[in-house]
């Protein structure tokens, strides 16, 4: 080795052993055991790919997946298109611009689990909104998500809308600040309508912010765990149950550590499906230029 | 007054982004019998401060009844190694990542960046193994240690992206200035990154702080963080839920965070624009 | 380490403590609030390296997993003796490989029906006998404006009552048939359909704020008089007591109706790690004995409301329910497990807990829909 | 003081080769100006001198050491970037300190040698301030100080004046040729701009595709390129070229363009040129002039376009179909349209090998 890299090289011997351990040796650790019959403890008798034929009988990774594509689907577009909205809101030259920004984004700065307990207690039908709403005289009024099957899921989205909106936004706004402040003076020159430059121009400049913020959305979704534990704790029953939540209920709950290492491969390989390529084109672009 | 749509728009988004905060406020403003009885969005009619008391120092944790203080301060005990250690193992990688001296650097940082999808259920249980085989279960160094492997994509592809725009004739001009690789780091690239430093203080501590699942696996028994205290507060009451004391906690254990952020907020908005959208 | 966190729970801990340090022992105790966290958090424990000398786990396959393992130790001081003291349901399934590998520390029973005596008396109505009878009265009671079953709403609780109406549709034999043998021919029984049934028409007659909340909260309802019965375990007579109720009077406590008396056990037991020295194992032996001691026995279960696991134990000083329940088990053909844990996999348990669950709440789901759900999940760990 | 001497250099980024065996001899306290355009390699040239990167093939030697192996810090030498690089946290004070703290010399000496830098280059009022808060030419006298501070025995400019506006340019070239004469250290500056080179070399070395093309004094440099490139790179406006068949007419030399006959008396030949041999005849503009009367030898063309300067004239001429810029002194009235006479330098012109382009004459 060349001396002048010899000291990155060192510098380089923890992050790369762990990089190596914690993630690589880590992510074959979890496939194999997946592949065992491991319950409460590791053990290595290999069973094949039972525990994946067990996974995809069981109704309720069925209902964790087709949740996380609801609650992927929502919540990002919720999350971008609220996010660039409020973005270009404030990049219209607002006063009190700091205000707006700061506000939007102190959500960002509690953990899910605080963003749980709150919306819990909001939505909850006997205390929460809905009661204060039949209270002033709407007696009818009904806003029970929360304890219903069918709609649980979608008050995880509210709330990781809530929470994450001003991610979205401080990202956009960051974009929108990058644009040649030329292209608006060329618009106003040519007299296109603001609606317009926004639509037409800055919108497909912004397309890899956009990439960026769903990329980073859609990992929170898959790793979306604290936030349903404390907002719906899964429920009603497994209503709105989430991969991330059923792989940690296997594994650290329910003795079922072979099943468990199976899902948590299966949430791996989702992420891989979408995040790889994103990855692989960042390099390159990076490599490049 | 053409801009009055705008303005409405923005405080209504503003209205709802802070409406949960203040309903949580408010109620952990008032006496139990007022949230049975009233609305959510009634205003306390008379406020006290009581359930703030009873969270912070006298609501019963695990048999503890000294509130959510002594679980305020294992927070600090955490945060405060796991910041420090995250943060220098992550710019002295960033740095090392950023001179790019040899394909397999470039190599290595893909590798790293991967970690950042990595989904913790996936790594969990061999961590327990690996934290069990170096002998640090149950201690604050497994704790630290967790917390600076797990924040290491992040920190470091913050800080690598931060030294990559660095002008190349700076390395340059401190090598021939006789700066060997670290004195470069100390004296030229660390004072550099300062701004950095501060995005990255601030996203990990707020991430540190926040967190969950580390602090309930690997603590050990009685240093545990404030958000483990604040879910067994949560979820264990003996007879009826008392929420004014829960909000009140729940508000005691983001405060921290709520405070960086406030008084940081600037850095927090350009970290999360350093870290995220490519220069 | 345990999650005997409220009220009754940690009174009825602090016997044991109480007592032991009298003894001279040095008593330190880690809290994880609900038993599944617990037991996880004993777990993480044992496989970090840094396992608790004594942690309070419930019997059954995961404890015999621990065993199977070597991870945990049997039972300092035990001896055949205990045999003849345990009831034989618990003595068979406290032991591995012959050796007791957990000191049981009390009987829990799952199927109680407590009714707020005073609602239901105001209501004029009789405490029901059988499903149909019940059914009949919640209607009367939602009538009224109250609410008829205070329901918490977790998979584990929506699992109690389910296994109350089983076994009051089924009969213990159906019960053991379906959860012992996982009996195919149990499982396409027209008797389950009629429990899932029976459990579905029981959705009609439950708050909407159900979902999420906790037993405790449950029971503060039905001791405010807000709702009038609740399907729970024993344990909710500790939360009863330290409310100034004495079960059995306000509350008023009887089996959930069946046909033929059974009792639906869980077991919490005190599980042992190797020894770090020679002072921690005789704290482990000291421990053991001060446990199985026939006054602390007593005195810990009339705190917890659960009842001694000693059959040589008189029932002075017990409430009246305990009473009922010491009385009914000296046979043992009442003795059923629970499926929580006790005598399945925990795998399948949870399985049995989602299917159970996911039929309760989603009121789209027909009762056949729900055996179906109920036979695929048994009949994949066959 | 010590020569460089650089035998058979060579550099590939992969496959891709940007520096082909250069051979250099830089003579003690020798002024030496690579200059090229951009991408011609001879900025990895001076980063190879500088230890900044390492040649694929070939030797450096300082004096009798031969530093190719050695680290930068290691080789005595001191570098200014077209960037200044300065290490903006630090004030001007410690960046001029910087190398002195990396040797370990003491405060004191650290501060009498960067007080006396700073003397020299009158910067003594900034040294406490950050690098952003001066303008762009202290920025590139801190730089210089930097450079000065560690009396180095080669010094290492790459592009120093290149970010400066076209009056602090000319200013600072002075100021920099007064500080060579002054310290006499052996210098190696980059540049892209011929006026950098010609004003300050004591020698250039004009480099195009990873080569040196020639490596000679600026006169010679300017009045005799070795070869078309050279020729066409060096001077401002560039080099006419023509090409054509060297003819006789009048049995003197002449270049027969097409149909056209220009006459060339007193041209510089050599041996081997040959009457009928095709080759490019380069003329600079100011070998290009209005004939008095009476002259010998003249041509006709035609004004196309004028071009005031100034002190000159450029003025674009149609000559035997193709464009020729002529220099003429300011004050003449020219139209285009306007058909002139033109009288061409030939003792001046240089020949170039039409298929090489190497210098013929």
């Amino acid at each position: 080795m060349k001396s002048s890299l010899r000291a990155p090289a060192i510098a380089l011997l923890p992050a790369g052993m762990i990089t190596f351990i914690c993630f690589y040796l880590f992510i074959a650790w979890t496939f194999a055991i997946s592949l065992t019959g491991s319950q409460l403890l590791p053990s290595w008798d290999f069973v094949g790919l039972a525990q994946y034929e067990r996974l995809f009988a069981s109704a309720r990774w069925w209902t964790a997946l087709r949740n996380m594509a609801i609650y992927g689907t929502l919540f990002i577009t919720g999350c971008l298109s609220l996010g660039y909205l409020l973005a270009i809101l404030i990049d219209r030259g607002v006063r009190a611009e700091g205000a707006y920004r700061t506000i939007f984004m102190l959500p960002l700065s509690m953990s899910f689990v605080v963003t749980g307990i709150i919306w819990q207690w909001m939505l909850n039908p006997g205390l929460g909104i809905q009661q204060a709403v039949r209270g002033l005289g709407w007696e009818d009024f009904a806003f029970n998500w929360l304890v219903r099957a069918d709609r649980s899921i979608y008050t995880v989205v509210l709330a990781g809308i809530w929470q994450q909106s001003g991610l979205c936004m401080a990202l956009f706004l960051a974009g929108l600040r990058g644009v040649d402040p030329n292209i608006w003076k060329a618009a106003k020159v040519d007299g296109i309508p603001t609606w317009r430059v926004y639509a037409s121009i800055i919108t497909p400049m912004l397309r890899p912010v956009f990439f960026t913020a769903a990329i980073l959305l859609f990992s929170l979704v898959v790793k979306s765990f604290d936030l349903v534990v404390a907002l719906t704790g899964g429920g009603p029953g497994f209503a709105s149950d989430l991969p991330a939540r059923f792989v940690m209920e296997h594994i650290l709950n329910r003795q079922e550590l072979g099943l468990g290492a199976a899902g948590a491969c299966m949430m791996l390989a989702t992420i891989a499906a979408v995040v790889g390529p994103y990855l692989y084109a960042e390099i390159r672009q990076k490599k490049g230029g | 007054m053409r801009r009055f749509p705008l303005y409405l728009m923005l405080s209504v988004a503003a209205l709802a982004v802070l409406f949960p905060l203040l309903v949580m406020l408010s109620t952990s403003l008032k006496p139990l019998a007022e949230i049975n009885g009233g609305s959510l969005f009634a205003l306390p009619r008379e406020p006290t401060l009581d359930a703030w008391a009873k969270a912070w120092g006298g609501a019963c944790i695990s048999g503890d009844c000294r509130g959510l203080s002594v679980w305020f301060g294992n927070s600090f005990a955490i945060v405060l190694p796991a910041l420090f250690c995250s943060l220098a193992l992550g710019a002295l990688t960033g740095y090392a990542l950023s001179l790019r001296a040899a394909r397999w650097m470039d190599i290595l940082f893909a590798a790293l960046l991967i970690g950042l999808f990595i989904p913790p259920q996936v790594t969990l249980y061999p961590m327990i193994v690996l934290v069990r085989e170096l002998g640090l279960f149950g201690t604050l160094g497994g704790l630290v240690f967790a917390h600076t492997v797990w924040g290491l994509a992040f920190v470091t592809l913050l800080f690598r992206n931060f030294f990559l725009s660095v002008p190349r004739d700076l390395l340059k001009a401190a090598r021939v200035d006789g700066a060997g690789f670290l004195a470069t780091f100390w004296h030229v690239m660390l004072p550099l990154s300062l701004p950095v430093c501060a995005v990255a203080l601030v996203l990990q501590f707020t991430y540190i702080w926040n967190d969950f699942i580390l602090g309930l696996t690997f603590a050990g028994p009685g240093r545990q963080p404030v958000t483990v205290a604040l879910n067994i507060l949560a979820g264990s009451q003996l007879g009826p839920q008392e929420y004014n004391v829960n909000m009140a906690a729940t508000m005691i254990a983001a405060l921290p965070t709520i405070l960086v952020y406030l008084l940081s907020g600037r850095l927090f908005v350009r970290g999360i624009a350093a870290g995220a959208v490519k220069g | 380490m345990h999650w005997l966190t409220s009220g009754g729970e940690s009174a009825s801990l602090a016997v044991v403590r109480r007592a032991f340090a009298d003894q001279g022992g040095v008593w330190r105790d880690a809290t994880v609030p609900g038993g599944s966290a617990a037991r996880a958090a004993a777990v993480n424990r044992i496989l970090g390296g840094n396992p608790p000398p004594v942690f309070l786990f419930s019997l059954g396959a995961q404890l015999t997993e621990l065993s199977a393992h070597g991870l945990i130790v049997p039972v300092p001081g035990a001896d055949e003796g205990w045999d003849a003291m345990l009831p034989p349901l618990l003595s068979r399934s406290a032991r591995y490989q012959g050796r007791y590998m957990a000191a049981p520390l009390n009987i829990h029973g799952e199927n109680w029906m407590f009714y707020n005596r005073a609602v239901l008396e105001a209501a004029g109505l009789p405490v029901p006998g059988s499903w149909p009878e019940f059914l009949e009265t919640a209607a009367r009671l939602k009538a009224m404006g109250k609410t008829p079953i205070a329901m918490g709403g977790q998979p584990w609780q929506e699992r109690l009552l389910f296994n109350a109406v089983l076994l009051g549709v089924g009969g213990r034999d159906f019960y053991r048939r379906l959860y012992t043998s996982l009996d195919p021919a149990a499982l396409d029984s027209p008797t389950l359909l009629d429990a899932f049934r029976t459990f579905a028409s029981l959705r009609a007659f439950v708050d909407e704020g159900s979902p999420g909340r906790r037993w405790n909260q449950a029971t503060a309802m039905l001791m405010r008089g807000d709702a009038v019965f609740q399907f729970m375990g024993d344990w909710a007579k500790g939360d009863m007591r330290a409310a100034g109720l004495e079960p059995g009077r306000e509350i008023g406590c009887a089996l959930a109706p069946a046909p033929d008396p059974a009792y639906i056990m869980v077991v919490d037991a005190f599980a042992f790690t190797a020894p770090r020295d020679e002072a921690t194992g005789e704290a482990q032996r000291r421990f053991v004995s001060v446990l199985m001691d026939k006054d602390v026995q007593a005195r810990l279960n009339q705190a917890k409301g659960s009842i001694p696991v000693r059959t040589d134990v008189p029932d002075d000083g017990f409430d009246a329910c305990a009473r009922q329940a010491m009385a009914l088990i000296r046979d043992p053909a009442t003795h059923l497990p629970s499926t929580g844990l006790f005598g399945m996999s925990g795998g399948l348990s949870g399985a049995v807990d989602d299917a159970i669950s996911h039929f309760w709440n989603d009121p789209r789901l027909t009762p056949e829909q729900g055996q179906e759900l109920l036979r695929k999940s048994i009949l994949a760990f066959r | 003081m010590q020569p460089v001497r650089l035998q058979g250099i060579a550099k590939s980024f992969g496959a891709t080769p940007v520096l082909d065996r250069i051979d250099l001899d830089i003579e003690p306290g020798e002024f030496l100006v690579l200059l090229g355009p951009s991408g011609c390699g001879k900025s990895t040239l001076l980063n190879i001198v500088a230890g900044l990167e390492q040649p694929s093939a070939g030797r450096i030697h300082f004096g009798d050491r031969d530093v190719t192996a050695l680290e930068p810090d290691a080789r005595d030498i001191a570098m200014v970037f077209q960037s200044y690089a300065l290490y903006p946290t630090m004030s001007v004070r410690r960046n001029i300190g910087f190398a002195l703290k990396m040797r370990g010399l003491d405060a004191a000496a650290i501060d009498a040698k960067v007080a006396a830098v700073a003397k020299l280059l009158q910067i003594e009022h900034l040294l406490d301030r950050r690098p952003a808060e001066l303008s762009g030419g202290q920025q590139q006298r801190v730089a210089i100080g930097r450079a000065l501070v560690r009396e180095p025995q080669v010094f290492l400019l790459d592009e120093p004046l290149s970010n400066l506006d076209a009056k602090l340019r000319a200013d600072m070239r002075v100021e920099l040729k007064r500080l060579h004469e002054r310290a006499r250290r052996t210098t190696l500056y980059v540049t892209h701009d011929q006026v950098e080179a010609m004003t300050l070399a004591s020698r250039i070395v004009v480099m195009d595709k990873g080569r040196v093309q020639q490596c000679d004094r600026p006169e010679t440099v300017y009045a005799r390129p070795a070869n078309r490139f050279v020729a066409g790179f060096v001077g401002a406006p560039t080099m006419n070229f023509l090409e054509g068949e060297l003819a006789l007419w009048d049995d003197r030399p002449a270049l027969r363009l097409d149909d056209t006959i220009l006459p060339l008396p007193g041209l510089r030949g050599a041996t081997g040129l040959h009457v009928g041999q095709p080759l490019v005849l380069g003329l600079r503009p100011e070998h290009l002039s209005l004939a008095m009367p009476g002259d010998e030898g003249t041509c006709q063309g035609q004004v196309l376009m004028t071009e005031p300067t100034g002190p000159d004239t450029y003025v674009l001429v149609r000559l035997a179909g193709r464009e020729v810029t002529a220099r003429v002194a300011s004050g003449i009235a020219l139209a285009a349209g306007q058909t002139v006479a033109l009288r061409l330098d030939a003792p001046a012109a240089s020949l170039f090998d039409i298929a090489d382009g190497r210098r013929l004459n």
